[in-house]
């Protein structure tokens, strides 16, 4: 049985976690909330100099080749530190789509730049509220001509180019989708900055008017491979999230633990242990999913959609629940600005959200179960 | 068992709305905002007195107070008649004397003289002068009593030295009530004392709070060498304690007590029939109904919570304990209502202010329910008051009672 | 403002708890679990000597003419009591399909029976696992013959007539239903005893073939009027669920209050004390949707609908939680055959059931929630 | 990161199969039961014993266990590896021998002497003699250490009295591990002394309790003037409850810990497909589908801790503290799916037996659920010792610490 990281991987999670302890304190990402951009750039050149960008991109695309086991123990901590950049969508959705759908020239001409920290990339799906469903993407892109809006769109205002959910044609459903590759700074493309409920991570609506954009992948295989994307992603966000809710825990145990009421600590009254022991319980369950979806997607397994969804689903619900109890936890004055509490339940919500909302996984989880179970 | 009005309930009713139609026009639509952020500039401050010292004149600016005292000495249904009234109207929002009328001069009219009843009851119920209350502090958190600011006697009078938090309205307020430790070397509850002074008392300084979900209603407020008379003491010396629960008892009174912001059931069945999910209308989406249904009967079950205690206040009964229930209960579904809304909502679901659905109504609501969840007692406090004041169980073991304050562990 | 009853009212609810504290303990509850039975019929008997089953039965009809709020306050006693008696079946079901439905005749033939407690009476609906709607109904009822089974029928052992919903024509869904009243001790009728969750109230299997029954109501009116009588159900049911509830938090606050574990009352600790404030919040929201159900019930308001709909799941979910935590507050002892906690348990899941599950009642709220709000 | 053995446990796999397919026939199918009602017929007691003993003689039925001592010293990732492999085939449950071997024995190993090590261990191991572990009382519940049952000196023996609860295997045991208060003058942990006795002493009373899920698998336990020899005291005079804690921490090394008893969600599942609703089938009900993934969730998640736990095993490193989650989770999903299960089956759901769709698995769940949340701690405590001695949090105040035990409030 070897259902762990290996040592080399906890090396890897323990300098990172060093690192960003050091350089990726809760003062940078409060700089950005009282109005300092959409990210931190000299946090992202440091973690470009790591080459923690190119740490699931092949050598020969100009990363470190390593895998996604390595970039699930970075992701952790990025989590865990609330890291202000735009890891996510550039590392999990856009290096991936291109390393999934691309062509060998769109590799060498991108990954080497993503993987330099140079290019940010993002990846455009929702246009509006609600689901998105193949019946919802209006967004047209024919003869490499793309028309549409997309909002909101995680670090669009700082993306050099982005993989773009688009209809190509009026087949119905999934089969008309295709996915574009856009160039963000190229002629009819209008970004507009849209306020979020974490402003440490940027968003945009993108706007194209018959902008100039390529194929990713075969025509008429948008939905699927998006979906293929969005389940390797939704297992490294996850990794994210179990971060973010351990983070959540550490804080309010050591709040609970020096914080007198009635002559005692509150960690010794019951309604607060018991509170963080769900905290611990709903972390360690979403840690577990999580390996288990870091193992399919490190092997590309059949399992993948299911793990990726159960991960999903389990990840957020734990971030989510760490992050209000550790509001509730603090009392007042972790409702105040000035205390760190509202960062993480702010991310966790924006987590919670970025690649589709919890409902849309657990529909997916029992229509795999549903399967695995019929074959 | 019917909601119509007894007779006397229906003359009173018709009084109220013609004095209102001779006063007022009819509101035309109600806002929601966020409960926690609500703030007042100076102008909507203006108006808001000029109504209070209209209603004052009329008796209704307190309507269980005496005649000539802004009431007429009425019932507290009579009093509730009026608030349904008059909500229908479009008139300034009487938030800013709440807490003064509420809890802080029923306080001064049970503890202090003739003199100086007469000289402040009146300006604050014409809305002239506005009062706080400064019992909660950094330190003390759900434990009130363990409050640190200190009031030293000097002389004849008093010097005070801390500070308090989480005060409402301090920002516009002319008075406050202050709680303090006149004598550390007593167990907690033993050496606490109650004042009030100006705000504009030199060494006062009002600060405003800025809140997880940027705005600001709380202030912090800090004392520094304030010097007060000893007649602007309320109460005996070490009686602070007993002073402060007249204070919040008068607190408890106030029937309802939590609120939403407007964002409840209604708001999200709206949502749900505009939006499209991946099997068709939200609305027919039997995971949002389930929802919906859960969070209606709790809705439902407060509203007619509150009916029963009106009841009970209309025939002239102690109203039940009921009234406890109603934050603990709309504080959590506000949060996941809210957070269930932004689930629906999808990816858009993250924007906020006014590029989300229906102006960012549950984002604006998810940001603010934590603060609800935790102001004017957190859940755990108010459900550890329902255990023990309603239900009657044992309180926790108190390691603090009867250690000397300045000895009781603080961690520090 | 008048919302609560009236001290007359208030009255009756004092003298029926005094009379079953005093008449129904559990010790006779556990008779009937160790197999004494499908019901009481000492208490049956002395309950009919009180005229309860006649409280909302018109004079002209023998009953005592007074009314349903007068009936709530009896159900909220007998909930509490957990009385095993075939009232709801009885009063609740049978006899107020008559009421709605019957003829005069049919009311004079059997209406004074029931008030006199010599008629016991049931409503029969479900076949079998899943929903009921009308596609599932599928028992006969043609030319006044009625064919089909019925399962899990209450009282339907000891009942001496029915209500049952059968369809009548191959028109379809609702409009081809109709109730057909029928005599269970004539010809071509079996009745099996099946056991339930809840042996203190007996249940059955009853199997029609080609029995005589007679229209009860409109034909092609069936499905209305068992809503209309289901909803008028739901709100009486609601009050022994509300009942219930109650008397779990007693014995729950009861038991922690002298139970003591390290020292002291296991009352004092937060575990126990919020569990029991949670219990009694549920149980009062409980009771207000109750009071607006009853309200509803007794002017026939046109918001019945949604007022019954409201007080039985918010009386289902209370009686659940009051139940299950009041076992939990009990610890090992309260798993034992000997104590009395899991009569409550059992109950509240068979009365949660027993008129359907909360997720039809809650699809019908929202139902009635989408009609007021579009009107 | 796989799921794969290393070369050694491959190796150990295939040499415990094909013992097992010399000695055992594959297993056809598994039957769900409630986990609370496992009870032995003395038919199947006989096969219990047969098959252990030839497991001892192999050397698997301690695996960790020295040679000759029913195991082969092996490690802790054998013993699961041997358990895996063992649920395949259609062997006798070893659950009778459970808690002599994982609690019992290993505590009689660690304080008795060598005589009474060599007199008690062989026959435990090879199943020919049971023990049962008598602690818990009527008086203790959660509070073990609150145990009333004295054991009084009397010449050079002693004299037991009272009674024990919650007793599994009682019925059939031989010997039990008694913990009694030999002197109620001192602190309740401090007067606590160890034994062990055979359960036909004259005086030693066995009576099943009949669960609320109309199951008994535990027994209550009657003490009336019972003596025994000092010599069967385990370790010092008012050591009991250090030597209590031997036995009680190995029954925290056992991996895993709450069981389902076969109900989970792929059986929801396949309830859910045969289930039409109001809407159509149960498995196409969005919130149906909710359910089913909160559920996956949490058993995927117990699922691949457990791994972890292995794994960590497997690297021969300390198992984390994951494994203390298993039961909150596994009793509180059981109650809340089952229950859940019957609202899927409607009207229907009150049905027990074989009345109910698939035998009644659901309404048996429902039924031994609370028994489950109790059972070996109950919710609470669990909480408190994820809290206490996972996280580290400060226990809660103790006022009984320092108190004699016989002046502990009882409430009485």
């Amino acid at each position: 049985m070897n259902f762990d990281f290996s040592d080399e991987q906890k090396q890897i999670k323990d300098q990172a976690r060093k690192f960003l302890n050091e350089k990726c304190t809760t003062r940078i990402v409060r700089k950005l909330y009282d109005g300092g951009g959409n990210f931190d750039p000299v946090l992202w050149a440091q973690i470009a100099q790591l080459g923690w960008m190119g740490t699931a991109i092949p050598e020969e695309f100009g990363g470190l080749g390593l895998g996604y086991l390595e970039l699930c123990v970075i992701a952790e901590e990025l989590g865990r530190a609330l890291a202000p950049v735009p890891f996510s969508s550039t590392v999990y959705l856009f290096a991936e789509a291109l390393l999934i759908a691309g062509t060998d020239d769109q590799k060498r001409r991108l990954l080497p730049g993503i993987a330099r920290g140079e290019i940010v990339g993002t990846f455009a799906r929702s246009e509006g509220p609600g689901a998105v469903t193949p019946k919802t993407i209006r967004t047209g892109f024919r003869n490499g001509r793309l028309s549409g809006t997309k909002i909101a769109v995680a670090d669009g205002m700082d993306a050099h180019c982005a993989v773009v959910l688009a209809r190509g044609s009026e087949e119905a459903g999934a089969r008309g989708l295709h996915l574009a590759l856009v160039d963000l700074n190229g002629a009819g493309i209008r970004r507009e900055a849209v306020a979020t409920l974490d402003p440490s991570r940027g968003a945009a609506r993108l706007v194209f008017d018959d902008a100039d954009a390529e194929a990713l992948g075969a025509l008429g295989q948008g939905w699927q491979l998006a979906s293929r994307v969005l389940d390797g992603a939704a297992v490294l966000m996850a990794f994210e999230q179990v971060g973010g809710a351990d983070a959540c825990l550490a804080m309010a145990k050591d709040y609970a633990m020096t914080r007198y009421a009635f002559g005692r600590p509150i960690a010794s009254f019951q309604a607060i242990k018991h509170k963080l022991a769900d905290m611990y319980v709903n972390t360690e369950l979403a840690r577990s999913n999580a390996y288990y979806g870091a193992w399919a997607l490190s092997t590309d397994a059949r399992e993948l959609p299911l793990a990726a969804a159960a991960a999903r689903v389990s990840a957020t619900q734990a971030f989510d629940y760490a992050a209000k109890e550790n509001t509730q936890t603090h009392g007042g004055i972790g409702f105040t600005w000035e205390a760190d509490c509202h960062f993480y339940y702010k991310r966790s919500r924006q987590l919670g959200l970025a690649l589709g909302p919890q409902r849309a996984w657990k529909d997916k989880l029992v229509g795999e179960l549903e399967r695995s179970n019929a074959a | 068992m019917d909601f119509e009005d007894s007779p006397e309930e229906a003359a009173f009713r018709a009084e109220v709305r013609a004095w209102l139609d001779a006063n007022a026009a009819p509101r035309v639509e109600r806002e929601a905002g966020n409960p926690l952020d609500e703030r007042l500039d100076s102008g909507q401050m203006a108006k808001a007195k000029a109504w209070q010292k209209k209603r004052a004149d009329r008796g209704y600016a307190r309507i269980t107070w005496p005649l000539g005292m802004g009431g007429i000495a009425g019932t507290p249904m009579q009093s509730i008649i009026y608030g349904q009234e008059e909500t229908k109207y479009d008139v300034p929002s009487g938030a800013a004397f709440a807490i003064g009328l509420g809890m802080c001069i029923p306080t001064v009219m049970a503890y202090c003289g003739e003199e100086t009843r007469a000289r402040y009851v009146k300006p604050a119920v014409e809305g002239a002068e506005i009062w706080c209350q400064l019992f909660s502090e950094p330190a003390g958190g759900s434990d009130v009593a363990a409050l640190r600011t200190r009031a030293e006697k000097n002389g004849d009078g008093w010097t005070i030295n801390g500070s308090k938090i989480w005060t409402t309205g301090a920002q516009f307020s002319d008075y406050g009530l202050l709680l303090a430790r006149t004598d550390p070397t007593v167990p907690k509850h033993k050496g606490l004392t109650m004042f009030y002074l100006s705000m504009t008392t030199p060494g006062v300084e009002v600060r405003p709070i800025r809140q997880a979900s940027s705005g600001s209603g709380f202030n912090e407020i800090f004392f520094t060498d304030v010097r007060i008379a000893d007649s602007q003491r309320v109460g005996e010396i070490g009686q602070g304690w007993q002073v402060a629960l007249t204070t919040l008892m008068h607190e408890r009174l106030a029937v309802g007590g939590g609120q939403g912001g407007g964002i409840d059931v209604p708001q999200l069945l709206q949502l749900a029939r505009g939006l499209e999910l991946e099997d068709g209308p939200a609305i027919r989406n039997a995971a949002v109904r389930e929802k919906i249904a859960d969070w209606y009967v709790r809705s439902a079950g407060l509203k007619y919570t509150t009916l029963r205690t009106m009841t009970a206040l209309s025939r002239s009964q102690q109203p039940g304990p009921e009234a406890s229930i109603a934050k603990i209960v709309v504080a959590s579904k506000l949060q996941d209502l809210c957070a269930f809304a932004l689930e629906l909502e999808g990816e858009a679901g993250m924007l906020s202010g006014e590029e989300a659905p229906m102006h960012g109504m549950f984002q604006s609501g998810w940001l603010g329910a934590p603060g609800l969840r935790i102001a004017g007692g957190t859940d755990e406090i108010l459900r550890n008051i329902i255990a023990e004041r309603v239900l009657g169980l044992p309180g926790d073991v108190r390691v603090d009672k009867d250690v000397p304050f300045n000895q009781v562990p603080t961690g520090r």
